[in-house]
C-alpha cells in the first residue's frame, strides 16, 4: 500500500513537469491560438541556461531559477515579435510548422556548441538531502520541485482567469483590429504573454536540470507526449492540461509498475479513449477552437 | 591507378587501399567516436608505413562519412562508400542498427566490414556474414564483464533496470546468465521504458525488495543513464548500502558528466587509455593530434585499421575474400588488443576486457583521469564462448 | 480560429490549385509537354545522380504527395505520416525475410498493412481539425514508433530488421540502378493514382471539405467518412512508398516510423507548395539532395538546414516553389486575358495579404 | 394555395438546451405538405436553432422529429439532407474559391451519389451541366457561372444558397432568412423565386421582413424565448396583440 | 466635434472615398445613408485608424487623428459598432462587456446595461458568437454604451433586428443624445434614420451627395429610397 502511495506520489512529480510544459503550451494556444512545436526546445534551452550560467558565471540554482525564465522570455518575445506575429491572421497550421522549423535550428544550435552529450548539474545544497513524509523518505529536490509546480500552476491558473490579462490577449488574437479599436493596445499584451509562456517552459527546464540529463534533445521527445497531455486535457483550457499533465504523471507512474510493456504508450492510449468519448477532451469546450 | 607500384602487380584494386570510416559525427556517439576516430584510423596507416617501408600496398587513402545514427543513411552511405569511393573496408559504424544495415551491404558487395563501435552480439550471431568481423565489444562482453565480476566480489543479489528495447533486452539476459553463473541472484530486473526520465518508481522500489539487493544493475544508456545516476544519487540509496553497476558506459560520458556524477560506479570497459605504458605512450600521440584523450573506440579503430593493413600486406591483394582468410584465426597483439584473436567461426575479435571503477573526485591526478582497472578479464572469458554462438557463416 | 482567418488561409493555400489549374487545363498542349518532360526526367535520373538516391527521391516524393493529398486538398495535416511509411517498411521487409515474398507481394502486403492501420487511426483522428489533428496524427505515429520499438520479434526494435536482397522475377536487383527501373512503375503508379483522386468527383468534394465542411454535409455528403476516404487513400500511397524504400536498402528501421520522418515529408510538401501534387516531386528532389550533400560535406546539423527552410518558407514563401511558380503564370494568363478594370474587382485578396507580407 | 392535408414535418416536444441555457422549449410544429410556413421571432427567439434541429446540425436534448413518418430524429445532417431536406444558411456560407458552376456541380454529384467516385475524371461532372445552367438560370446567375464565390455580390451569394438548396432535389425547403441584406431589387426577385419553386415542395421559411412573411407564408409560427406563441395565417397572426408585444412593436402594426 | 475635410480613401487601385468632408457637432445624431458599397464602412474604418490607404484630415475634438494609433481614437472617445457585429468567439458576454475600460464621463454601470438588455444578462457566461444575430448586435450596442464613449459610431446597428428591437435601439439612441452624446450612424433604413437623427449625409458615387435635415427626408422619403434603391 505505501508502496502504491509511494509510486503516485512519483507520478505527481513527474506529473509537475508534464503540467509545467502543458501549462504554458495551453497559455499560448489559448490566447495566441499558436500550437508551439518549439516548447520542448525552449525547457532545453531552460536546463542548459542553468547550466551555461554556473558553469560560465558561477550563478547559483536559484538564480537560475529567477534569470533564465526572464531571459528566455525575453529571446520568445523577440521570436513572437520577429516571426509568430506575422502569421497571426493565418491558419494556426503555419505557426505550427514555423515553431517546428525553430525547434530544429534551435536543438542543433546547442548540439553545434555541446554536442549530443549529457551535462553535468548538481543538484542545490539546500536541497540535497531527503526529507520525511510521514509514510517514506523521498528526496527534498523532488519535493520542491512537486510543491513548485503545483504553486506555479495555480498562480498561472489565477492570473489568467482573475485578471484581465488573459481576456485582453484572447481578444487581441482573435481579431486584432477589433481589439485596438476598443481602446486597447494589443501590441503591449501578446508579445509578453507569448513571452510569458516561454518562460514557463525554460522554468521547467531549469527545474528539470537538477534531476534530469541536460542534452540537447531532452525536450524533443517530452513534447510529444505533452502533445497527447493537451489533447486529453482539452486544447487551449488550461485548467485541463494541468490536471491532465497530473494526472498522466500518476497513470505513467502506475503503469510503470503494473503494465512495464504499456507503460510508453499508456499515454497515447488513453488519449485515443478520451477522443473517442469525448474529440475536445476532458475539459475542452466544444466550438472555442477552430 | 596513379602510377603507384602496384599498378604493376595488379594485385590492388584500383591501385590503392581505402580504408573506409562510417560513423556518428554529430550526433550520441560524436565524441566517443566521430572524427577522431578518423585520425586515429590516419595514424594507423602512418604507423603501418613507417613499418612497412617496402610493402606491396601503394597508395593508402582514408575516407569517411557521416551516418547520424540513420540506418539509412548508414546503408546509402555505405554503398557509396564500397561502389564509388572504392572503399575496400568500412570500419567503426556505432549505433547497433546501422551496424547491422551496414554488414548486409557488405556482404551483398563481398566488401570488408569491421566494426568497432557498435553493441549488438546479432554481428557475431544470427547476422553475421562472411566479411563482417566485430571488433571492440559486445553486451555479452559488457554483462558478463561487470556481471560476473562484480558478483564474485561479493555483491550477490541484484536488482537489474533496463531500458525496454533491444540492447537492454540483450543486456538484461546476459547479465542475469552471468550472475546466475557467478553465484548471484536476480532478485527482480524491471524493464523501464525508453527514453525515460523519471526512475523514481524503480529507485523507490529498490531497497524494499525482499531480500533486499547489494547493488542496482543498470542498462541504460547515454541521457537515460544520467537521469538514473542522478536520481540514483538523489535517493541517497548508497547510503542505504545499494550501489550501482553500469552496463554500458563510456569514458566520454564520465568525462562531460564529471566524476562526481558517476564515483564508485563499477563497469566494463574494452579499453583504457592510461591501463600501461604503451596505451599510455599512445595516447599521448593521439592528443597530440587531436587535443583529447582516446576512448576505446578510437584505439580499437587505429587497431582496426592496422590489422586490416596487415592482412592485406600478408595476402598480398586487397582482394576481400583473400584477406578475409588472412584475418580468420588470426593472433595478435597490439596497443588496443592485448591477446588478440579473430575468431574463424564467428568473426568476433577477443582480445581482454577490464572491469573499472569511476575514481572518486579527490583520486583524479588530471584531466581524463577517471578509472581505476580493478581487474582484468582475460581474452578467452570476455566474450561468448564459440560453441554458443548462432552465426552460421554462409 | 476566426471564420476569417480560415478563408485567408484557404485562400492561400488555393491560390494554387483551383483557379490555375482552370487556367492551365484551358490549354492541355502544355500540360502534355510537362507530363512528358517529367516522365523523361524520371527515367534519366538514375544516370543523372547516385541511383540509390534517386530512387530515394522518388520514395520520398510519393510520401510526400500522399500528405498533401492531405493537407494541400482536404486541409487536414497529418504529422504522423511516419507511421504509415514505417509500418509498411516493415511489413515489406518481413513478408521478403520472413515468408520470402517476391517483391509484388511484399509491396501489395505492406501497401495493405498501412491501408489497414489508417482505418482505425484515421477513424479517431479525423474527428479533429485543424492543429488538433496533426497533433492526434503525431501522438499516434509516436505510439507505432514505441510499438515498433517494443515489438522485437517482429522488427527486431532498435537493431532494425535486415530483408533479403531484392529481385523479381529471377533477376537480382540489388543493383541500386536496376532496381530503380524496377520500383519506379510502382512509384509512377501511386503519382497517378494521386492525381486521379485530385481530378475525380471525390476530389472536388476534398477541396470543398477543405473550404467549408459544414456546407458540405448540408449537401447531403458524410463528411467524417470522405476525411476518412482520403486518409486511408493517402496512408495506403506513403505506405506504397514506405514499402518499396525497405525493400531498396534491404532494411527497415525505426527511423522509418520516427517523428522525423513525418516531418520530412510535410517539409517536403510546404516547400514544394501545398495543394499541388508536382510541388511535392520538386520539394523531394531538393530535400533528398541536400540531406545528401549535406551528410557528405560533413555537415551534421542538417536541423538548421531543413529548420530554416521551414522558417523561410512559411514566412515569406507559402505558396511554396511550384505554387509560386503557378501564382506567376496564373498573373501572367489573366492579364493576358482580362480588361484591366476588371482584375481590381476582387482586390480583396491584396488587402488581406498585405497584412501578412512581410 | 392551401394543401395541408399530409404533414411533413412533424416536430414533438423538442427541446435544445445549450450548458444549461434552454434555446428551443419543448416546440411541436406541423408543416403541411405544399405549404409555406414561416417562422418569425424576436431576436435569440431559437428560429435558427429550431433550423439546426430540423436538419440535424445540433442533436435535440429532448423530443422528436418526424419527416413524412419517418423517425430523423438524431440522423445526421448528411443522412437528412439525402432524405430531401435542404437549408440554406442566416450567415451565406459558401466556398469562397469555387465558381458558382462548381458548387451546383458539387450539390448535384451528391445528390447523384458520384461525390465518392475517385477513379474517374472529374469531367464524369460535366453531364450535370444542363441542370446546373438551369438552376442558375432559375436563380439569376447564368452571366455569373464562372464567377468564384468570392467575386459575387452580397445578392447573388444568396441566390447560389438558393441554387445549391435546389440542387438537392428537396421535397422540403428550409430558409434562413433568405432576403436578409438584400436590396429591394433582389428582396422581389427571391420572393418570386421562391414562389415559383414553392410548387411541388414544402418550405420553411425565417424572415424578419414582414413584407416577404406576408407575401409568402401560408402559415406563421411565432417563436418566443424557445416556446411557440402563436399559430396561425399571417392575418390572424400579425393582430395578435402578444405578437405585437413580444415581436412587432406598436409602430409596426400601422404599417 | 468631428470634422473630416477632403478625405479620399481605396483598395488598391479601386478609389472608394473622393474628397468627402462633414462635419459632426457635439450632442448631434447624424445618419450616413447610402447604397449598397457607397463607401459608408470604409469612411467608418478611416476614422477608427484602421484602413490605412487614406488622405485627406481627420479632426476629433480639436485634435488632428492623423497619425493617432487606433487604440488611442478609441480612447478619446470614439466608441464604433463595426457592421459585422465584432463578436469574439472566444470571449464570454461578460467579457465582451469588460475588455475595454470606459473612455468617457459616465460610463454605463453593468447593472443598467443588463436591464436594458435582460438577455444578455442571461447569456452573460456564453461565448460571444453563441449568441443569436440579434443579440450580437445588442451586445456589439451595448459595449460601447459601456465604455461611455463620447461619439458613438455605428455602422448598421439594426441590421438582423426584429422590428420591436429595432425600436428599442432607436429608444437608445434617443436616450444617449439626451444624456449629450454624440451618434454617427451608418443607415440603409431611411424610415429609421429619419426617427432618430437630426441632419443626413447621401453618400454617393465616393463623395457626399446631398446634406439634408431631418423634416426634408420625411418629405422625400419615397424619392430618397428610389435613390438608394432600397
Ligand atoms: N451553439 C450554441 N451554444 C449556446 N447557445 C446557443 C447556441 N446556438 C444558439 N444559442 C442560443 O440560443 C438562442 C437562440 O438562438 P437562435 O440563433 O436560434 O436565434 P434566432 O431566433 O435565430 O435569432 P436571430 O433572429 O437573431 O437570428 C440564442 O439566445 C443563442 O444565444
Ligand atoms: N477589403 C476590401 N478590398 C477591396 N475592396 C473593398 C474592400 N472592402 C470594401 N471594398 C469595396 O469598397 C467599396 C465600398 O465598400 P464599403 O464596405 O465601404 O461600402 P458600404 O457603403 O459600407 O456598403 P454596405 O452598405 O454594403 O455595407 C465597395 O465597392 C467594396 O466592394
Ligand atoms: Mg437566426
Ligand atoms: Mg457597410
Amino acid at each position: 500500500m505505501v508502496n502504491v502511495i509511494q509510486q503516485l506520489f512519483n507520478g505527481l512529480v513527474g506529473g509537475g513537469f508534464l503540467a509545467l510544459l502543458a501549462l504554458g503550451l495551453a497559455v499560448i494556444f489559448g490566447m495566441l491560438r499558436v500550437v508551439n512545436f518549439a516548447h520542448g526546445a525552449f525547457y532545453m534551452l531552460g536546463a542548459f541556461g542553468a547550466y551555461l550560467l554556473l558553469t560560465e558565471a558561477g550563478v547559483n540554482f536559484w538564480l537560475a531559477l529567477l534569470v533564465v525564465p526572464a531571459a528566455l522570455a525575453v529571446v520568445g518575445m523577440a521570436l513572437e515579435r520577429a516571426f509568430v506575429h506575422r502569421l497571426t491572421q493565418l491558419d494556426p497550421l503555419y505557426n505550427f510548422l514555423l515553431t517546428f522549423g525553430i525547434t530544429l535550428i534551435l536543438q542543433d544550435l546547442i548540439k553545434v556548441r555541446y554536442g549530443n552529450q549529457s551535462q553535468p548539474y548538481s543538484r542545490p545544497a539546500l536541497l540535497d538531502g531527503s526529507v520525511n513524509l510521514g509514510l517514506f523518505q523521498y528526496p527534498s529536490y523532488q519535493v520542491f520541485v512537486l510543491g513548485f509546480a503545483i504553486v506555479l500552476c495555480l498562480l498561472v491558473w489565477l492570473l489568467l482567469t482573475r485578471t484581465r490579462v488573459g481576456m485582453i490577449v484572447r481578444a487581441a488574437t482573435e481579431r486584432p483590429e477589433l481589439t485596438r479599436s476598443l481602446g486597447v493596445d494589443v501590441g503591449r499584451w501578446v508579445t509578453p504573454v507569448f513571452g510569458f509562456g516561454i518562460g514557463l517552459a525554460a522554468l521547467a527546464g531549469v527545474l528539470a536540470a537538477p534531476m534530469r540529463a541536460v542534452h540537447p534533445m531532452m525536450g524533443s521527445d517530452l513534447i510529444i507526449t505533452v502533445f497527447a497531455v493537451v489533447v486529453i486535457g482539452g486544447l487551449g483550457s488550461i485548467f485541463g492540461s494541468v490536471v491532465a499533465g497530473f494526472g498522466i504523471g500518476m497513470a505513467q507512474a502506475v503503469g510503470n509498475l503494473y503494465v512495464p510493456a504499456l507503460s510508453q504508450t499508456l499515454v497515447f492510449i488513453l488519449m485515443a479513449v478520451v477522443l473517442l468519448w469525448r474529440p475536445t477532451g476532458l475539459f475542452g469546450r466544444e466550438g472555442v477552437l477552430t | 591507378g596513379q602510377g603507384g607500384p602496384s599498378d604493376d602487380g595488379g594485385e590492388i584494386s584500383n591501385g590503392k587501399v581505402v580504408l573506409g570510416l562510417i560513423n556518428d559525427q554529430s550526433d550520441v556517439y560524436a565524441e566517443l567516436s566521430g572524427e577522431n576516430s578518423v585520425e586515429a584510423v590516419r595514424m594507423a596507416v602512418e604507423d603501418f608505413q613507417e613499418d612497412n617501408p617496402d610493402s606491396a600496398i601503394g597508395e593508402i587513402e582514408v575516407v569517411d562519412a557521416d551516418h547520424q545514427n540513420k540506418p539509412d543513411v548508414a546503408n546509402s552511405k555505405a554503398a557509396e562508400l564500397y561502389d564509388q569511393r572504392q572503399a575496400d573496408v568500412i570500419l567503426d559504424v556505432p549505433t547497433s542498427s546501422a551496424a547491422l544495415a551496414v554488414a548486409n551491404v557488405a556482404n551483398q558487395k563481398q566488401k570488408i566490414h569491421m566494426n568497432v563501435t557498435a553493441a549488438t552480439t546479432e554481428l557475431t550471431g544470427e547476422s553475421c556474414n562472411k566479411y563482417t568481423f566485430d571488433y571492440a565489444y559486445d553486451t555479452y562482453m559488457l554483462a558478463h564483464g561487470t556481471g560476473t565480476t562484480v558478483t564474485e566480489k561479493g555483491a550477490e543479489n541484484w536488482y537489474i533496470v533496463y531500458p525496454d528495447y533491444a540492447f537492454g533486452q540483450d543486456m538484461e539476459s546476459s547479465f542475469s546468465t552471468a550472475i546466475e553463473e557467478a553465484g548471484g541472484q536476480v532478485v527482480e530486473s524491471d524493464p523501464t521504458p525508453f527514453p525515460n526520465d523519471n526512475f523514481s518508481t524503480f529507485l523507490v522500489k529498490a531497497p524494499d525488495l525482499d531480500p533486499a539487493p547489494d547493488v542496482i544493475g543498470t542498462m541504460q544508456a547515454g541521457g537515460d543513464l544520467v537521469n538514473l545516476v542522478k536520481q540514483y544519487n538523489e535517493f541517497n540509496l548508497a547510503d542505504k548500502g545499494v550501489d550501482l553497476a553500469v552496463g554500458l558506459m563510456f569514458i566520454t560520458d564520465i568525462h562531460s558528466l564529471g566524476v562526481e556524477a558517476f564515483s564508485g560506479v563499477t563497469f566494463t570497459d574494452a579499453w583504457y587509455w592510461d591501463y600501461d605504458e604503451t596505451n599510455r605512450r599512445w595516447a599521448d600521440e593521439f592528443q597530440e593530434r587531436t587535443g583529447t584523450r582516446p576512448s576505446f573506440a578510437h584505439a580499437g579503430n587505429y587497431s582496426a585499421a592496422l590489422q586490416y593493413l596487415e592482412a592485406v600486406e600478408r595476402a598480398g591483394t586487397d582482394d576481400s575474400d583473400a584477406v578475409v582468410a588472412e584475418l580468420e584465426g588470426y593472433e595478435f597483439d597490439d596497443v588496443f588488443a592485448r591477446n588478440g584473436k579473430i575468431r574463424a567461426e564467428d568473426h568476433r575479435v577477443v582480445h581482454d576486457a577490464y572491469l573499472a571503477r569511476v575514481k572518486e573526485p579527490d583520486e583524479v591526478s588530471e584531466e581524463w583521469d577517471y578509472e581505476e582497472i580493478v581487474s582484468t578479464i582475460p581474452a578467452d572469458e570476455a566474450f561468448a564462448p564459440v560453441e554458443d554462438t548462432e552465426c552460421e557463416m554462409g | 480560429m476566426s471564420v476569417r482567418a480560415a478563408s485567408t488561409a484557404l485562400r492561400e493555400r488555393m491560390d494554387g490549385a483551383g483557379v490555375t489549374e482552370r487556367a492551365m487545363r484551358a490549354r492541355p498542349g502544355v500540360r502534355w509537354v510537362l507530363l512528358a518532360g517529367g516522365l523523361l526526367f524520371a527515367v534519366a535520373l538514375p544516370w543523372l545522380m547516385y541511383p540509390p538516391i534517386a530512387f530515394d527521391i522518388a520514395c520520398f516524393a510519393l510520401l510526400a504527395i500522399a500528405v498533401d493529398l492531405l493537407l494541400g486538398y482536404t486541409g487536414l495535416l497529418s504529422f504522423g505520416h511516419a507511421a504509415f511509411w514505417g509500418t509498411a517498411a516493415y511489413t515489406a521487409t518481413v513478408m521478403g525475410e520472413r515468408f520470402g515474398a517476391p517483391l509484388p507481394l511484399a509491396v501489395l502486403a505492406a501497401v495493405l498493412a498501412a491501408a489497414l492501420l489508417a482505418v482505425p487511426v484515421g477513424y479517431l483522428a479525423v474527428k479533429c481539425t485543424g492543429i488538433y489533428f496533426a497533433m492526434v496524427t503525431l501522438a499516434f505515429a509516436q505510439m507505432i514508433f514505441f510499438v515498433a520499438n517494443q515489438w522485437r520479434t517482429v522488427t527486431g526494435g532498435e537493431n532494425g530488421l535486415v530483408g533479403p536482397p531484392p529481385e523479381l522475377f529471377g533477376i537480382d536487383l540489388s543493383d541500386p540502378f536496376l532496381f530503380y527501373y524496377a520500383g519506379l512503375p510502382f512509384i509512377l503508379a501511386g503519382i497517378a493514382l494521386a492525381w486521379r483522386v485530385v481530378h475525380s468527383p471525390f476530389g472536388r468534394v476534398m477541396v470543398a471539405i477543405r473550404d467549408n465542411p459544414s456546407r458540405v454535409q448540408a449537401l447531403g455528403y458524410p463528411v467524417h467518412r470522405y476525411k476518412l476516404g482520403v486518409f486511408v487513400i493517402s496512408a495506403t500511397l506513403a505506405g506504397l512508398a514506405g514499402g518499396l524504400f525497405a525493400i531498396s536498402h534491404g532494411f527497415a528501421s525505426l527511423q522509418e516510423v520516427y517523428w522525423t520522418t513525418s516531418g520530412k515529408a510535410v517539409m517536403i510538401v510546404v516547400l514544394g507548395g501545398m495543394g499541388t501534387l508536382w510541388g511535392s516531386v520538386v520539394g523531394s528532389y531538393l530535400v533528398v539532395q541536400l540531406e545528401y550533400f549535406l551528410s557528405g560535406a560533413g555537415f551534421g546539423e542538417i536541423g538548421l538546414v531543413t529548420g530554416s527552410i521551414f522558417v523561410v518558407v512559411v514566412l515569406l514563401f507559402r505558396r511554396g516553389i511550384w505554387g509560386s511558380a503557378q501564382h506567376l503564370l496564373r498573373e501572367r494568363v489573366q492579364r493576358s486575358r482580362v480588361p484591366a478594370e476588371r482584375r481590381s474587382r476582387p482586390g480583396r485578396d491584396d488587402a488581406e495579404q498585405e497584412g501578412s507580407a512581410p | 394555395m392551401e394543401t395541408g392535408d399530409t404533414t411533413v414535418i412533424r416536430a414533438r416536444g423538442l427541446v435544445k438546451d445549450f450548458h444549461g441555457f434552454r434555446a428551443v422549449d419543448r416546440v411541436d410544429l406541423d408543416v403541411a405538405e405544399g405549404t409555406v410556413h414561416a417562422l418569425v421571432g424576436p431576436n435569440g427567439a431559437g428560429k435558427t436553432t429550431l433550423f439546426n434541429l430540423l436538419s440535424g446540425f445540433v442533436p435535440p436534448s429532448a423530443g422528436c422529429i418526424l419527416l413524412s413518418e419517418r423517425d430523423i430524429t438524431r440522423l445526421p445532417p448528411e443522412r437528412i439532407a439525402r432524405l430531401g431536406v435542404a437549408r440554406s444558411f442566416q450567415i451565406t456560407n459558401l466556398f469562397p474559391m469555387l465558381t458558382a458552376r462548381e458548387h451546383v456541380e458539387l450539390a448535384l454529384a451528391g445528390h447523384a451519389g458520384q461525390g465518392s467516385i475517385f477513379w474517374r475524371s472529374d469531367r464524369l461532372l460535366a453531364r450535370h451541366a444542363e441542370r446546373t445552367a438551369e438552376l442558375l438560370a432559375a436563380v439569376g446567375l447564368e452571366g455569373s457561372a464562372a464567377d468564384p464565390a468570392d467575386t459575387l455580390a452580397y445578392g447573388q451569394k444568396r441566390a447560389l444558397e438558393l441554387a445549391l438548396a435546389l440542387a438537392l432535389e428537396p421535397t422540403v425547403l428550409l430558409l434562413d432568412e433568405p432576403t436578409a441584406g438584400m436590396g429591394a431589387e433582389d428582396v422581389d426577385r427571391t420572393v418570386d423565386l421562391i414562389g415559383r419553386v414553392r410548387a411541388g415542395r414544402t418550405v420553411v421559411l425565417v424572415e424578419h421582413n414582414m413584407n416577404v412573411v406576408a407575401r409568402l407564408a401560408d402559415r406563421v409560427t411565432v417563436l418566443q424565448q424557445g416556446q411557440v406563441l402563436v399559430e396561425g395565417s399571417y392575418a390572424t397572426v400579425r393582430d395578435d396583440p402578444r405578437v405585437v408585444a413580444a415581436y412587432l412593436g406598436e409602430s409596426h402594426a400601422d404599417h | 466635434m468631428l470634422t473630416i475635410e477632403s478625405l479620399s480613401a481605396g483598395y488598391g487601385e479601386a478609389q472608394v472615398l473622393r474628397e468627402v468632408s462633414l462635419n459632426v457637432t457635439e450632442g448631434e445624431v447624424v445618419t450616413l445613408v447610402g447604397r449598397n458599397g457607397a463607401g459608408k464602412t470604409t469612411l467608418l474604418r478611416c476614422l477608427m485608424g484602421l484602413h490605412r490607404q487614406q488622405t485627406g484630415r481627420i479632426e476629433f475634438l480639436g485634435r488632428d487623428l492623423g497619425r493617432i494609433p487606433t487604440h488611442h481614437r478609441a480612447r478619446s472617445g470614439l466608441g464604433w459598432v463595426p457592421d459585422d457585429r465584432g463578436i469574439y468567439a472566444t470571449l464570454s458576454v461578460t467579457e465582451h462587456l469588460t475588455l475595454a475600460r470606459p473612455t468617457g464621463p459616465d460610463p454605463w454601470p453593468l447593472s443598467r446595461i443588463y436591464d436594458t438588455f435582460p438577455v444578455l444578462h442571461e447569456r452573460r457566461r456564453f461565448p460571444g458568437t453563441r449568441l443569436s444575430g440579434g443579440e450580437q448586435q445588442m451586445l456589439a450596442m451595448a459595449r460601447v454604451l459601456r465604455m461611455g464613449a463620447r461619439m458613438l459610431v455605428c455602422d448598421e446597428p439594426t441590421e438582423g433586428l426584429a422590428p420591436l428591437l429595432v425600436q428599442r435601439i432607436g429608444d437608445i439612441i434617443r436616450d444617449v443624445k439626451a444624456h449629450g452624446h454624440t451618434v454617427l450612424l451608418v443607415e440603409q433604413n431611411v424610415h429609421f434614420a429619419a426617427s432618430v437623427a437630426d441632419r443626413h449625409y447621401l453618400l454617393a458615387e465616393g463623395g457626399i451627395a446631398e446634406e439634408l435635415d431631418n423634416t426634408e427626408v420625411r418629405r422625400r422619403e419615397s424619392e430618397l429610397l428610389a435613390y438608394l434603391g432600397i
